[in-house]
């Protein structure tokens, strides 16, 4: 069974918007990374889909590749997560927001 | 080759004087004192050796970054030995000026200075566009560094407005000359910046005229031309005495020369396209840098307006295209480079005295300082045009020659010579006239100021009485440059060339 | 001899230069050396040559000295040279002459300033120098070069004593209100050039007949905007407004500038360019009518004056007036030979003046003098001498002959009216009315203040030489009825065209003379009758309106003031820090504005970064599919 | 895979196997001097290693890899830039952080120069994805690697969020020309488009531009520009130099590559996207920095307009547009590096020397880093004499040459508004009150940075003094 390659990008560019519109609308770090694997996923499938539909092996070799990619940030991510919590006591992105311009503007 | 070492020397005088000042103060006057000097030995050795009519006496070509078609190349004919002269002359003074005036970082002011000079020097000599350009930028940051460290009590206002207002109008120009960099290069196939070859490009009239006032934005602006001249009176006002003296001596001229030498040759027809705009510009900066004068109560203020007003006559005879009025405009680079020089420097000295620019503190000083009093009143009397002194000679030759091109601008302009007198006259009524505001107890001036004024004085009404040893040097190139300007636009248009014939 | 032509001219440069340089060390009695020592060498100097030029050439034959090359750019052409012809000889006659005189009266008069001494000859000296350049110049830039030197020298003796900032004031004006008539005169130049060529006075007269038609506009602007340059020089009207204070300065200032040489400049200016104003005859007319009107409103106002200074400096204006109107109907001559007798009888009565005010210690009011006459018994005679040629009471004084000349040749020449005539007339009998006005008051009545002291030696003799030349001066021109001697105007019309009489006639002439006889004696009656030994008490000396008026010289201050002054005052004022910074600063602050509202973009929170490169990439998106 | 693909990879290789090398040297002993000498070490090594390949250039690795004097080029600016960035690393570390666990930081340095150098190389979507990957998740933990300080920690999670989003965005872009190219290689590219329709095309452009994304927000381009700041102040200086240079400069290497292999001018409405970009960063990059007082933030917005000036070179495309961006970055480079080195050697406590009251009148204190320092602004502010003039006329040329005049124009006015902030901080060095506490740093390393921090500002000079050794170089790329 094969599936129109339309419809596969289509389904994997909806998985991105999700993915997209939750990033925007979380302000918990944990749910923000999650959102950004489902981009990542939303992309890797659209390689799958192009993949099958070329007949090539590379649509694979390429979600593979992004799988890795996706853990190693993961468990960077996971780990700086713990590192603001101690921080900020907090997985609320706002919390982390001490750098702005806000009272950085000199009146010279 | 000459030519390369004079702007080497001086920037070698400068490295010297910066490592000598960390030990002591003096040596970095005697370097950069003895740098200067030398070279205007060199200078006048190189004018006295000059012949009439030739027209580059010596010019160096070497190549830069050939990539590009960039090279250093340098020449000198009489107008701008003239103006080397007149550099190094000033240059000399300033060092002696701020002999006692500058007491911190004596090295790295001096540094600065030698720097300035070497920019202004290369600025009258180079040849290749790109040079141009660059040795026109070099000389903005060590004058900001005079300014932002030794000026006044507004010195870094005044700093960055100096400095914006040149660099923008220095890009622009920059883009002009990229633009017919790459105009010859279409149409020729060899990319260079060499000005002989930029000569004479054929391109539309619209590009013409758009990458003329690239050049002509970035002169008047250093030229401090109204609607572009608020940028002087702070510079002007805040700089130490040796950079007032520069910058108005020396800075402004280099925008007259840029005009001279490289927007009237380069653009024959688009200039004269320009030239009602331009002149009309001339007449109301002479009229409102003179009232302008008129209004302020600082002095080096007042001295700066006085610029503006007087460059605005530089502006007027450039632009009449005919030999007489652009003579009187060399007159006038040197002889306003002169008389304000000398204006700033007594600015400079009452201010050492008695610490005020403020013109209502002072007044009935004669007593006080007769010799000062004297030697004002010669320059005053110079910057409102007083025949027998050289400002005369300038103003007169420009407003005869441009009275040929137009009439009407003209007369508007000579009445410059009724506002000049009221705004001048009415230094000497505040300063040196009337009662004493306060009781200032201060000296004379002493003998190496006595020195420098006097000779300043002497080249003052030299200039006045034989305005020929000048006029002579400047005569060929000045030919040259007004013939190239008018030959190509005769063959485009009479009516105009009539215009421009002197003699029928 | 001719050959120390240009010596003449150094020899005052030189005085000032020296004592530039050791006047400040040196004693007053070597400055006075060298200031009056210069400027006698230089007027004897003068003498001999004068003497030399009249016997050795009759035909006078200018004589042509060059000195160097001034200037040399593409036609224009012109030297550093002398040209000393009969006109100019009698200036410098008169300039060198009296000058000297002048100095050696100031070497008293300002011994009291201690520290000024040197500077005040420095300028003296100087300005005779520029007058004799002016005099001599042989082209027109040498001539204006001269012309504002003796305007300098004037502003700075006029503000000589600068710590009164009144003084400082006058002698501002008088440059500014001069530099007025300059203006006009430069552009005259600069039309004469782009015409001629050239700007040597020898060359644009002989070429200016072929070249411009008899009444040809361009003709007549030229020679009023060179007019306009004489009237601001000699004070006339719209212009006169600066030479009443220009008083301020000392007496001899007065007496040597502001009435025997500086103010004639626009006399001997058109004088020297006659032909250009035959050309124009409406700008001669023009210029016969400005000297008819300003000697009658200097005459008033000189009549309401209570300062005896002011009085003469009216005085000066209202007989330049007559100056002008001889030139007006062509009368070179005449004017000229008023100008020289004017210069004698007026430095005269100036440095009479002078020594009255210096022992009276600096009293001007005459109202606060009175019967001085047995007080100052030669300083009264010879200014009874002096005010009696201005009065120009007939047969004795030179006045008479000068102003008689005037006057006849203002009804009788081909350009003359009988309006002009009875203007001069009228003129004639205020000048006798106001000045013995002065004399009576000053000299006679009862004494008010006493004397301090008696005028020196030094001050004595000039007085004493200038009034014998007041007395005699005349005798070298005498009217064809009596004598017909005409010395001065053969010599002058060796260089300028007779005038041309219309109906000449001696019974005509003689009417003429008794008239003006007549007029100046009735007008000394009068003045006898209302002042003679009548007590005027300074402090109520009540003024009606008018007289108001005219003391203050017809509200010209007032005008100027009104028209020119404050509206340039209030420009300059409300624009100080001019409005176009302000656009550039303007530019600034919106710059800032700008980044201040970028950085509030910053805000640092992770989600609206998120957004903003989501955003980013929508609107991208959207240029992709959409343009 | 050939002997000789592996000769042409020795740069990398050597890198890879000095990691590991070093790695063990850590697990046997503890010693910072250790990991930083040998780090240095191997960054010499496989620099000298990149003269032995270029004989044997151009050499492809299958649709992988190619190396070429472009790529080596690039390789070696990144290997001298993570030379002297470690120095300065090792002066930080010395001076701010605890004494526990400073060694892994060599690694991942090496690490992220590794991913570096493998991303100019690489012509094929996998191996350009691998390796920038490589670069970034090692450049998450070196930004928040001082992890006691909690701005770091906040960079890192922003850093590595909003990279990660972008590289989705990139790998769906990528997805996107795959799907309708079929290959993922560069050179590929540029066959195809005449026989695809025209809706394809429109998603072949669409994906293009969702990598332009990706692209954009790793050399922080307007509207991708937003971490910049807050990340360059979080990290360490040697790290924020880093990321400044080696990976802005990798990724503008890869754009060039991409673009010219892909042959991708072609579309005007990408170039016309990227005009846009380029007018907005340049604008908006120096008027954000305008009144800044933070000195490590001001350098974050100037390296934005400096990627929007760079851009102008990269439109130019083709005729000098490659040359004159290689100029231009090599040019950027040597002056962060300077910069953010001096930042280093004054600051003393272990927030930064961040603040501009902390330069106040360093120019009396410390003449030689204030010179050196004024000629690194200057530079970036491109005034004559120093090598930033060359190459900002090397951009205006190129994009002069194209006739881009908006483009040049919008050059002008901005870098006039940048001179501002420059000056600025140039003035607040020039001040005179001398009350600032004298800075002291070790002796030793100062020494050592200092004289680097020297030669850096003598280059700059040098470049901008005589410019045509440079030039030759870049052009016979």
């Amino acid at each position: 069974m094969n599936i129109p390659v339309n419809q596969g990008i289509l389904l994997a560019a909806i998985l991105f918007c999700i993915g997209l519109v939750g990033l925007l609308v979380r302000r918990d770090i944990i749910f923000m990374l999650m959102s950004v694997e489902v981009m990542l996923n939303a992309a890797g499938l659209a390689f799958i889909v192009a993949g099958s539909a070329w007949g090539q092996a590379d649509g694979q070799v390429m979600f593979i590749f992004i799988l890795a990619m996706a853990a190693a940030e993961v468990s960077v991510g996971l780990a700086l997560i713990i590192q603001m919590f101690m921080k900020f006591k907090s997985v609320d992105t706002n919390m982390a927001s001490t750098m702005n311009e806000q009272k950085k503007i000199s009146n010279t | 080759m000459i030519l390369v070492w004079l702007i080497l020397l001086l920037i070698g005088c400068g490295f010297l004087a910066w490592l000598t000042g960390r030990w002591s103060d003096i040596l970095p006057r005697v370097i950069s004192l003895t740098g200067v000097f030398i070279q205007l030995i060199i200078i006048v050795s190189l004018l006295l050796e000059h012949k009439q009519g030739s027209q580059w006496i010596i010019s160096y070509a070497h190549a830069w970054i050939p990539f590009f078609g960039i090279q250093i190349k340098v020449a000198a004919d009489g107008l701008s030995l003239l103006m080397l002269l007149l550099t190094s002359f000033l240059g000399l003074l300033s060092i002696l000026v701020s002999w006692k005036e500058i007491n911190k970082k004596v090295g790295f002011f001096h540094f600065n200075l030698m720097f300035v000079l070497a920019g202004i020097t290369g600025v009258f000599i180079s040849l290749d566009l790109f040079l141009f350009y660059f040795s026109w930028e070099v000389m903005l940051i060590p004058m900001y560094f005079l300014i932002s460290i030794w000026g006044n009590e507004k010195r870094t206002y005044a700093a960055y407005k100096f400095f914006l207002f040149t660099q923008a109008s220095g890009l622009l120009m920059f883009l002009s000359i990229l633009g017919l960099y790459f105009i010859h290069g279409h149409n020729t196939g060899t990319y260079t910046f060499d000005y002989e070859q930029l000569l004479g490009t054929k391109m539309s009239t619209q590009t013409a005229f758009i990458l003329m006032l690239g050049f002509v934005i970035a002169f008047i602006v250093k030229l401090s031309t109204v609607p572009f001249h608020s940028w002087l009176p702070d510079a002007h006002t805040q700089a130490p005495t040796a950079g007032s003296v520069i910058l108005a001596g020396l800075l402004l001229k280099t925008g007259a020369y840029g005009l001279i030498r490289f927007v009237l040759p380069l653009f024959p027809q688009a200039s004269h396209q320009f030239a009602p705009i331009a002149m009309t510009l001339g007449v109301i900066s002479i009229l409102y840098g003179a009232k302008l004068a008129f209004a302020q109560t600082d002095l080096k203020r007042l001295i700066a307006y006085i610029s503006v007003s007087h460059m605005g006559f530089i502006l007027l005879g450039i632009y009449a295209f005919n030999e007489i009025a652009m003579q009187g405009v060399v007159m006038q680079m040197i002889a306003h480079g002169i008389s304000t020089g000398a204006l700033f420097i007594i600015a400079g000295a009452l201010h050492e005295r008695i610490h005020t620019r403020d013109m209502e503190q002072m007044g009935g000083l004669w007593t006080k300082v007769p010799k000062m009093g004297a030697l004002a009143l010669i320059f005053i009397m110079g910057s409102l045009g007083l025949p027998g002194l050289g400002n005369f000679i300038a103003e007169i030759l420009i407003l005869i020659g441009s009275f040929f091109a137009d009439k009407a601008l003209t007369i508007i302009a000579t009445l410059g010579l009724i506002a000049s007198t009221i705004y001048a006259l009415r230094i000497m009524q505040k300063v040196f006239y009337g009662k004493e505001e306060k009781k200032w107890v201060i000296a004379d001036l002493g003998f190496r100021e006595m020195a420098i004024m006097l000779s300043l004085t002497i080249v003052i009404i030299w200039l006045g009485l034989f305005p020929n040893c000048i006029l002579k040097v400047s005569k060929s190139p000045v030919q040259k440059i007004i013939e190239s300007t008018n030959r190509v636009f005769d063959v485009q248009e009479n009516v105009v060339s009539q215009r421009i014939i002197i003699k029928n | 001899m001719k050959d120390l032509l240009w010596l003449i001219v150094a020899l005052p440069f030189a005085g000032a230069l020296i004592l530039t340089i050791f006047g400040k060390r040196s004693p007053r009695l070597v400055s006075a050396f060298i200031g009056v020592g210069s400027v006698s060498l230089a007027a004897i100097i003068t003498i001999l040559l004068g003497i030399g030029f009249m016997s050795h050439n009759p035909t006078g034959i200018p004589y042509h000295q060059l000195l160097w090359q001034w200037m040399d750019v593409d036609g224009l052409s012109l030297n550093i040279a002398f040209n000393l012809d009969s006109v100019s000889l009698t200036f410098i006659f008169v300039i060198t002459f009296v000058g000297a005189l002048i100095h050696l009266y100031s070497a008293q008069f300002m011994w009291k300033e201690e520290e000024g001494f040197a500077r005040f000859f420095i300028f003296m000296n100087l300005f005779i120098g520029f007058m004799l350049i002016l005099v001599l110049a042989d082209n027109m830039l040498l001539l204006y070069l001269g012309w504002e030197g003796v305007g300098l020298c004037s502003y700075l003796l006029i503000g000589f004593w600068y710590k009164d900032p009144a003084n400082g004031y006058a002698a501002r004006k008088a440059f500014i209100v001069t530099r007025i008539g300059d203006f006009t005169m430069a552009i005259g130049l600069f039309i004469l050039f782009t015409t001629y060529h050239t700007l040597n006075i020898k060359d644009i007269l002989a070429a200016a007949p072929s070249t411009w038609a008899v009444g040809s506009g361009i003709a007549l602007t030229t020679a009023l905007l060179l007019l306009g340059g004489a009237i601001g020089k000699s004070a006339q009207l719209p212009l006169q407004t600066w030479l009443p204070d220009a008083m301020a300065g000392p007496s001899p200032v007065s007496a040597l500038i502001h009435s025997a040489t500086m103010v004639t400049a626009g006399v001997y200016l058109i004088a020297r360019m006659h032909v250009l104003f035959e050309l124009a005859p409406i700008a001669q007319h023009i210029i016969a009518i400005i000297g008819a009107i300003t000697l009658l409103v200097a005459g008033m106002a000189a009549l309401n004056q209570y300062d005896i200074k002011k009085v003469l400096a009216y005085s000066t204006i209202s007989q330049i007036g007559y100056m002008f109107v001889a030139l007006g109907v062509g009368a070179w001559s005449a004017a000229i030979f008023h100008f020289m007798i004017h210069a004698f009888f007026k430095s005269l009565l100036f440095l009479g003046a002078g020594a009255v005010i210096l022992v009276m210690n600096d009293e001007h009011n005459m109202f606060k003098m009175g019967g001085l006459w047995k007080k100052l018994p030669v300083t009264f005679w010879t200014f009874l001498i002096a005010a009696s040629s201005l009065t120009a009471l007939p047969l004795l004084t030179a006045g008479f002959y000068s102003k008689d000349k005037i006057l006849w040749l203002a009804y009788s020449s081909d350009k003359g009216s009988v309006w002009l005539w009875l203007a001069g007339l009228a003129g004639a009998f205020i000048t006798a009315l106001y000045t013995f006005r002065m004399v009576f008051i000053t000299f006679f009545g009862k004494a008010k203040m006493e004397p301090t002291s008696r005028p020196g030696i030094f001050i004595t003799i000039p007085l004493i030489i200038l009034s014998i030349l007041s007395f005699a001066g005349g005798f070298i021109e005498l009217p064809g009825d009596m004598g017909h001697v005409t010395l001065l105007s053969d010599f002058i019309q060796k260089t300028m065209p007779a005038v041309m009489v219309q109906q000449s006639g001696y019974r005509i002439e003689l009417i003429f003379q008794v008239i003006a006889a007549i007029v100046a004696i009735g007008g000394v009656w009068l003045a006898y009758i209302f002042y003679f030994n009548k007590q005027f008490d300074p402090a109520e000396l009540k003024q009606n309106g008018l007289q108001r008026f005219f003391y203050k010289g017809w509200d010209f201050d007032l005008l100027y003031d009104k028209v020119f002054v404050t509206p340039m005052v209030f420009l300059a004022r409300i624009n100080k820090n001019d409005f176009i910074d302000q656009f550039y600063t303007s530019l600034a602050s919106f710059t800032r504005l700008l980044h201040k509202g970028l950085s509030a973009t910053q805000n640092g929170k992770l989600r609206w970064y998120a957004t903003a490169i989501a955003i980013g990439a929508i609107v991208i998106l959207t240029i992709i599919f959409y343009l | 895979m050939s002997i000789q693909d592996i000769i042409s990879l020795l740069p990398m290789i050597l890198l890879a196997g000095g990691m590991l090398l070093t790695m063990i040297l850590i697990a046997a002993k503890r010693s910072h001097i250790v990991a930083f000498i040998s780090t240095l070490v191997i960054f010499t090594i496989s620099f000298v290693a990149i003269f032995f390949i270029i004989a044997t250039t151009p050499h492809l690795i299958g649709e992988l890899f190619i190396i070429d004097r472009f790529g080596l080029y690039y390789q070696g600016l990144i290997l001298i830039a993570a030379f002297v960035i470690t120095i300065f690393s090792y002066i930080s570390l010395k001076k701010f952080f605890p004494n526990k666990r400073k060694e892994e930081y060599y690694l991942l340095l090496m690490l992220a120069t590794l991913g570096a150098a493998m991303v100019v190389i690489s012509t094929h979507f996998i191996s350009f994805f691998v390796s920038l990957e490589i670069l970034t998740v090692s450049l998450y933990t070196l930004i928040s690697y001082y992890r006691e300080r909690e701005k770091a920690i906040e960079a890192g999670l922003k850093y590595l969020v909003l990279a990660a989003m972008s590289s989705s965005f990139l790998l769906f872009g990528m997805a996107l020309i795959y799907t309708i190219s079929g290959t993922m290689s560069f050179s590929s590219l540029s066959i195809l488009s005449s026989n695809v329709t025209i809706d394809a095309t429109i998603m072949l452009v669409a994906g293009i531009v969702m990598m332009v994304v990706g692209i954009g927000f790793k050399l922080a381009l307007v509207p991708f520009h937003m971490w910049a700041p807050d990340v360059y102040e979080g990290a360490s200086s040697p790290v924020t130099s880093f990321i400044a240079t080696v990976s802005k400069g990798a990724v503008v290497a890869v754009l060039l590559r991409f673009f010219i292999m892909a042959d991708l001018y072609r579309y005007e409405k990408i170039m016309l996207v990227f005009t846009i970009i380029a007018i907005v960063t340049m604008l908006i990059g120096n008027l954000l920095a305008l009144m800044q007082n933070n000195v490590k933030r001001i350098l974050a917005y100037s390296s934005i307009a400096h990627l929007g000036y760079l851009l102008v070179a990269f439109i130019a495309g083709k005729a000098m547009g490659v040359e004159a961006a290689t100029f231009y970055i090599t040019i950027y480079v040597v002056t962060i590096l300077g910069a953010f080195g001096i930042i280093t050697l004054v600051s003393q406590s272990d927030n930064e020397a961040a603040d501009i009251e902390n330069y106040k009148s360093l120019f009396w204190r410390k003449p030689l880093l204030a010179t050196a320092f004024t000629v690194f602004l200057l530079s970036l502010a491109g005034i004559p004499l120093t090598a930033g003039f060359m190459g900002k006329y090397f951009l205006l040329a190129a994009g002069l040459g194209k006739g881009e005049w908006a483009l040049a124009f919008t050059l002008v006015i901005s870098s006039v508004i940048g001179l501002y902030y420059y000056l600025r901080v140039i003035v607040t060095m020039m001040k005179q009150d001398e009350d600032t506490a004298i800075v002291g740093t070790a002796p030793v390393f100062s020494v050592i940075g200092i004289s680097l921090v020297t030669i850096l500002g003598i280059l700059i000079v040098a470049i901008g003094v005589c410019p045509q050794w440079l030039v030759n170089v870049v052009s016979k790329l």
